[in-house]
């Protein structure tokens, strides 16, 4: 019959219709301002460094190793290490990045720089409500504009930042212990 | 002026054309509203992408796939994974393999969805069969940001299994969504299947004959409606296909309906798939404990693996010179080897008809430039 | 002569200039528009006229069939935008007056001494729709299945014409 | 409570009252003045509602919301709309001949508010009692054309001509359905004035009114009607002159700023009268539908049968895809016409058999008859065919 699958069609358009006004799954709109999406945990936007403690300075985890500037496919990240050097969080002095540049516009949120990170120094945010005017300084990100404390961390990615707190927790202890042992031998 | 009815008229439609699928121009010779000759134009996306990824290491060229096909990022990793896989002799986890498997569905349940919104939009129903399918569309990414941390950008398989592990939650959702989709794909063919303004639009149009269709060396859904019965899931049974039970639909007219017909009965099989998938994933390890992430050196030599992406046969042919970087990395687009055959589905037709025949190729600019 | 009303005035002013225009504008396709303009004219002057099957049968007929047919085929023939020849053949401007002057004058003798112009107005006729119905159903069905049949044959004549026209150049 | 009658007669007695006041000489031209000043106030205000209530609409279907942002729930989304079409520069394209370029508008305007004279919409609520409103009706419906190619020619663009082209075509081809589907309500009403047709369909029998589209002949009429309706103002299914996605936006390409809002009145406009034209010759007019609900005034009834059209078109428009243009003619001249022939007839035989079931069945049987054999038709010419699909293992 000729008609018969247009019908069809407007029977299902009417049902969307009206759905659209009874069930909430059907009317899927979020009114963004307004309404937000919880964010998913593993959402990932823009890199940050993770610093200890209260100073930025001083707690910087990152050791300027630079295997994320050479690992990072499109080159975004530029680091100039120091040329002193400060005790990391086992009291090992280590190297920290004078320099450490993260050009945003030609970053492409792939976190590997994340994955080939043996320091837990860099880890993804999750905050995209980016947007400046300036197009070449608002978006080359400096050391400063980069840091944040370990608290954040731990907020935004709480399950994966707990096995890290876990493991540098563990290291410490083994540190100590050694330190210890050492003492007492001398 | 230009000459009008029985004369000839050219028309150059796209680059900024509504309804091409991206940056891609069409020259069309018309003579009134017939169509005497087309001559496809691209390369306005083109990205160097194989270049890039030969100065690249194996690891960095991953999130450059995504950017591939860019409505099917999981598959495109999976087909590079699988090549450098084959190249290096890695092997891959058991609950790896199924996690693969589900997001390779996923995506082809959302690509399928997306391509059908895409061609009844270009038909003229104002928008709403594309709404419907990006409702479910959406579902799909969520799950892909739930898992990987992006939506469209996975960048989630690495060389020896996956980059992390899926929690029994995500499982749940999946399976929630796998569930309702067979609901929505009901009433998405009530809307459309039997509507007569799709069939009178699309039966008889853009009809790509069998023996033109293998020779071109279309894949995909477009060579299964002309009736050959090619899947790749099935021939080179990469990955676990064999595990599941699921039938391949196949056309036999070559039409652009039987090209819309297969992605819907495609989807009613991915759903099978996913079934069986999420029933039977075991536990363990996601990737392969002893694979290096960093500084992966495979041996000199060449590999080409090939999986079943949802627009046909994607390809990734490298060869390795024992450097950290691949000496040559081809990628073969299932886009653009489908589009060679535009002009000759399009010969004959009505101008309103050119436009709907490319809608049903279901090509991604990304893919065809590269 | 009957009082004219202000409406008669405007709508003969306003057809009388359309028909000039229709004659001397340049372009083919203005032309075409200002004939379309004469005939809504003429029709809305049945109209005002009180013979309103006419007017609206001339409406109907006149500037929705026939102009958009002219349109149709000035667009198809690519005479759109061929701009015509110079307007007045120079050459022999005196002639072409004194014919129309002297063509003129023996009409306009013609109409005042004929006895037409001594009659009373007679009453106007006041001819409804369904007067106009009956009548062609009752005395005038005969040319009325004539003209039908004429009408109908010459459309199956245009359609195997153009049927023709199409197989020729295959 | 105000007894119906005055409440229904309020604009009437209104329009007397503030006759009364004008000093004699002038009282003709306020008379006119007054009947034609709401229908120009009225009709454009329906179309800045309908713009909001299509927006709505088809959002709802799509399950999304729509506009809500600009005033309470969108309604003051119109008005954005009238001020962003005021404020937007109005480019002429240089090669465009001005002076048809110009007036385009203003003939589709004019020629899109005439129609409104012989509407009936309400009790003795008529601008024009012309005694053959219905023939001034598709008079007026057929001067459209001409504006449509004029902004289509004008614009001197490839993509314009071809869109006047196919809209002029399309028009021309579903005016023939639309006059002979009115026909066969004429022939019942025996009489072309719209007043006579409403009250011919003015009576109850039982609570059922007797309106034409309860009849058999009527419903196919109604339906008839209503698809040539549809393609009469360029709307969704047959929106094939302004096909976005194959040839842009058809004949008003090149018109911005506040003469595109005027073809999207005009547009409107013509949905409107046309649809008010369905509703006095199948729906009664003004008539109530119900016996008991002849309190409530006529013009409501009007207005809210319009309204349902209305729904009908944006339900109609956010589910069918479109036709293409060789379907659309065939549909036309091989379907619609013969088709609208055999209502005729079907209404002949309505008019001559007793009351009754066999008058029900005959009519019927016309109908049913033809509609298979058109509709196996229409299959076997667009090869449309139910498929079934084999898979392979």
């Amino acid at each position: 019959m000729l008609g018969l699958g247009i019908v069809k069609g407007l029977i299902e358009t009417a049902r969307n219709f009206l759905g659209s006004y009874v069930d909430k799954n059907r009317l899927v709109t979020v009114q963004f301002p307004e309404e937000r999406l919880p964010v998913a945990e593993a959402a990932r936007n823009f890199p940050f460094l993770i610093y200890d403690g209260v100073d930025p300075e001083q707690g910087l985890r990152c050791v300027a190793c630079q295997i994320c500037e050479k690992e990072c496919p499109p080159r975004c990240i530029t680091i100039e290490k120091s040329k002193d050097k400060k005790p990391d969080f086992v009291g090992k002095s280590q190297f920290y990045p004078a320099v450490f540049d993260i050009d945003v516009s030609v970053c492409m949120s792939c976190q590997i720089c994340v994955e080939v990170c043996p320091f837990d120094a860099i880890r993804m945010d999750n905050e995209f409500e980016l947007s400046t005017t300036d197009r070449f300084g608002g978006l080359l990100w400096t050391k400063e504009k980069l840091a944040r404390p370990n608290e954040h961390y731990l907020a935004i990615h709480p399950t994966e930042a707990a096995e890290v707190e876990a493991r540098r927790a563990e290291e410490k202890a083994q540190a100590e212990a050694k330190k210890q042992q050492a003492a007492v031998t001398q | 002026m230009s000459q009008v009815a029985e004369d000839i008229m050219e028309i150059s439609m796209g680059p900024q054309h509504p309804s091409t699928h991206g940056v891609f121009r069409m020259d069309v010779r018309l003579e009134g509203e017939r169509v005497l000759r087309l001559k496809p134009v691209f390369g306005y996306l083109h990205r160097n992408h194989e270049k890039i990824a030969e100065n690249a290491s194996y690891l960095a060229a991953i999130p450059y796939t995504d950017r591939l096909d860019y409505l099917c990022s999981m598959t495109n990793n999976w087909g590079y994974a699988l090549a450098v896989e084959k190249l290096a002799g890695l092997a891959v986890p058991e609950r790896a393999e199924y996690i693969r498997v589900i997001v390779a569905e996923l995506t082809r349940l959302q690509n399928h969805a997306g391509m059908v919104g895409f061609l009844l939009q270009d038909m003229g129903a104002s928008g709403t069969p594309l709404m419907y399918a990006f409702t479910q569309r959406e579902k799909v990414l969520d799950l892909f940001e739930e898992l990987s941390g992006a939506r469209m950008m996975c960048n989630y398989m690495r060389f020896g299994g996956v980059r992390v592990d899926c929690s029994p939650e995500w499982l749940r959702q999946t399976a929630a969504l796998v569930a309702a989709f067979g609901g929505f794909l009901d009433e998405f063919e009530q809307l459309l299947t039997g509507n007569e303004i799709l069939m009178a639009r699309t039966q008889g149009v853009g009809v790509l004959p069998q023996e033109l269709a293998i020779n071109a060396g279309v894949t995909g859904p477009g060579l299964r409606a002309s009736g050959v019965n090619y899947d790749l899931r099935k021939v080179d049974r990469y990955g676990i296909y064999e595990r599941f039970q699921f039938r391949v639909p196949l056309g036999e007219h070559g039409d652009v309906f039987d090209r819309y017909m297969m992605r819907v009965l495609e989807m009613r099989e991915s759903v099978k798939i996913l079934e069986q998938a999420l029933r039977d994933i075991p536990s363990g390890p996601v990737m392969d404990p002893k694979a290096k992430v960093r500084g992966l050196r495979p041996k000199v030599g060449e590999a080409y693996a090939r999986i079943e992406s949802p627009k046909g046969e994607l390809g990734f042919y490298l060869i390795s010179d024992g450097t950290p970087n691949p000496y040559r990395y081809r990628v073969r687009p299932p886009s653009l080897i489908n589009l060679t055959v535009l002009e000759d589905m399009c010969l004959g037709q009505n101008i309103a008809d050119v436009v709907v025949i490319l809608g049903s190729i279901d090509i991604v600019m990304g893919e065809v430039d590269r | 002569m009957r009082q004219m009303s202000a409406a008669f005035l405007i709508l003969a002013i306003m057809t009388v200039l359309a028909a000039c225009a229709a004659m001397t504008l340049r372009g083919l396709v203005h032309c075409a528009l200002a004939l379309a303009v004469a005939f809504a004219g003429i029709g809305t002057l049945y109209l005002s006229l009180g013979a309103q099957f006419l007017g609206l049968a001339q409406l109907l007929v006149y500037v929705g069939a026939i102009a958009v047919l002219i349109v149709f085929v000035i667009l198809l023939t690519r005479g759109g935008d061929s701009d015509a020849g110079p307007l007045v053949p120079t050459r022999l401007p005196i002639t072409g007056i004194v014919v129309a002057t002297t063509i003129l004058a023996l009409l306009a003798w013609a109409v005042f001494h004929s006895s037409v112009i001594h009659f009373p107005a007679s009453p106007v006729p006041t001819a409804t729709v369904r007067e106009l119905g009956t009548v062609l159903m009752a005395e005038y069905v005969l040319p009325l299945e004539v003209i039908g049949l004429m009408l109908t044959a010459a459309l199956i004549g245009a359609v195997v014409v153009a049927m023709k026209e199409k197989q020729d150049p295959q | 409570m105000l007894d119906g009658i005055a409440v229904d007669q309020v604009f009437v007695s209104l329009k007397h009252w503030v006759l009364g006041y004008s000093p004699a000489a002038i009282e003709p031209a306020v008379s006119i003045l007054l009947t034609i000043l709401p229908i120009l106030l009225v009709f454009p205000v329906l179309f800045a509602l309908t713009t909001v209530l299509e927006r709505k609409g088809l959002g709802r279907i799509q399950n999304r919301y729509g506009p809500n942002r600009v005033g309470f729930f969108g309604i003051l989304q119109p008005m954005a709309d009238a001020l962003k079409s005021l404020t937007k520069e109005d480019i002429v394209p240089a090669s465009a001949d001005r002076t048809v370029h110009f007036l385009a508008p203003l003939v589709l305007l004019a020629v899109a508010f005439l129609p409104y004279a012989v509407l009936p919409i309400g009790r003795n609520m008529i601008a024009a009692n012309l005694d053959a409103g219905v023939l001034f009706f598709f008079a007026i419906g057929a001067i459209s054309e001409l504006s449509v190619f004029m902004a289509g020619w004008s614009s001197r663009n490839k993509y314009s001509l071809l869109g006047a082209m196919r809209a002029v075509a399309q028009m021309i081809s579903y005016e023939v359905p639309l006059l002979l589907s009115s026909i066969a309500v004429i022939m019942a009403a025996g009489s072309l004035n719209t007043v006579d047709i409403v009250n011919k369909q003015a009576g109850f029998s039982g609570i059922f009114p007797h309106w034409y589209v309860l009849t058999p002949w009527g419903f196919a009429g109604f339906v008839l009607f209503m698809i040539s309706a549809t393609a009469e103002t360029n709307r969704s299914p047959f929106d094939l002159p302004e096909g976005e996605s194959e040839i842009i936006a058809g004949y008003y390409i090149e018109y911005s700023g506040f003469k595109f809002a005027l073809f999207f009145l005009g547009e409107y406009l013509g949905m409107f009268a046309i649809s008010g034209l369905g509703i006095t010759l199948f729906l009664g007019g003004w008539g109530a539908p119900l016996s008991f609900l002849t309190w409530i005034p006529s013009w409501i009834w009007f207005f809210a049968k319009l309204l349902g059209l209305i729904i009908g078109f944006i339900w109609v428009r956010g589910t069918l895809p479109r036709l293409r243009m060789d379907q659309l003619m065939n549909f036309a001249w091989k379907f619609m016409l013969p088709m609208a022939l055999v209502i005729v007839v079907s209404a002949g035989a309505w008019r001559f058999l007793p009351q009754g079931v066999t008058r029900w069945l005959i009519s019927t049987l016309f109908l049913a008859v033809a509609y298979g054999l058109l509709a196996r038709g229409v299959e076997t010419r667009n090869k449309i065919a139910k498929r079934t699909y084999r898979f392979a293992e």
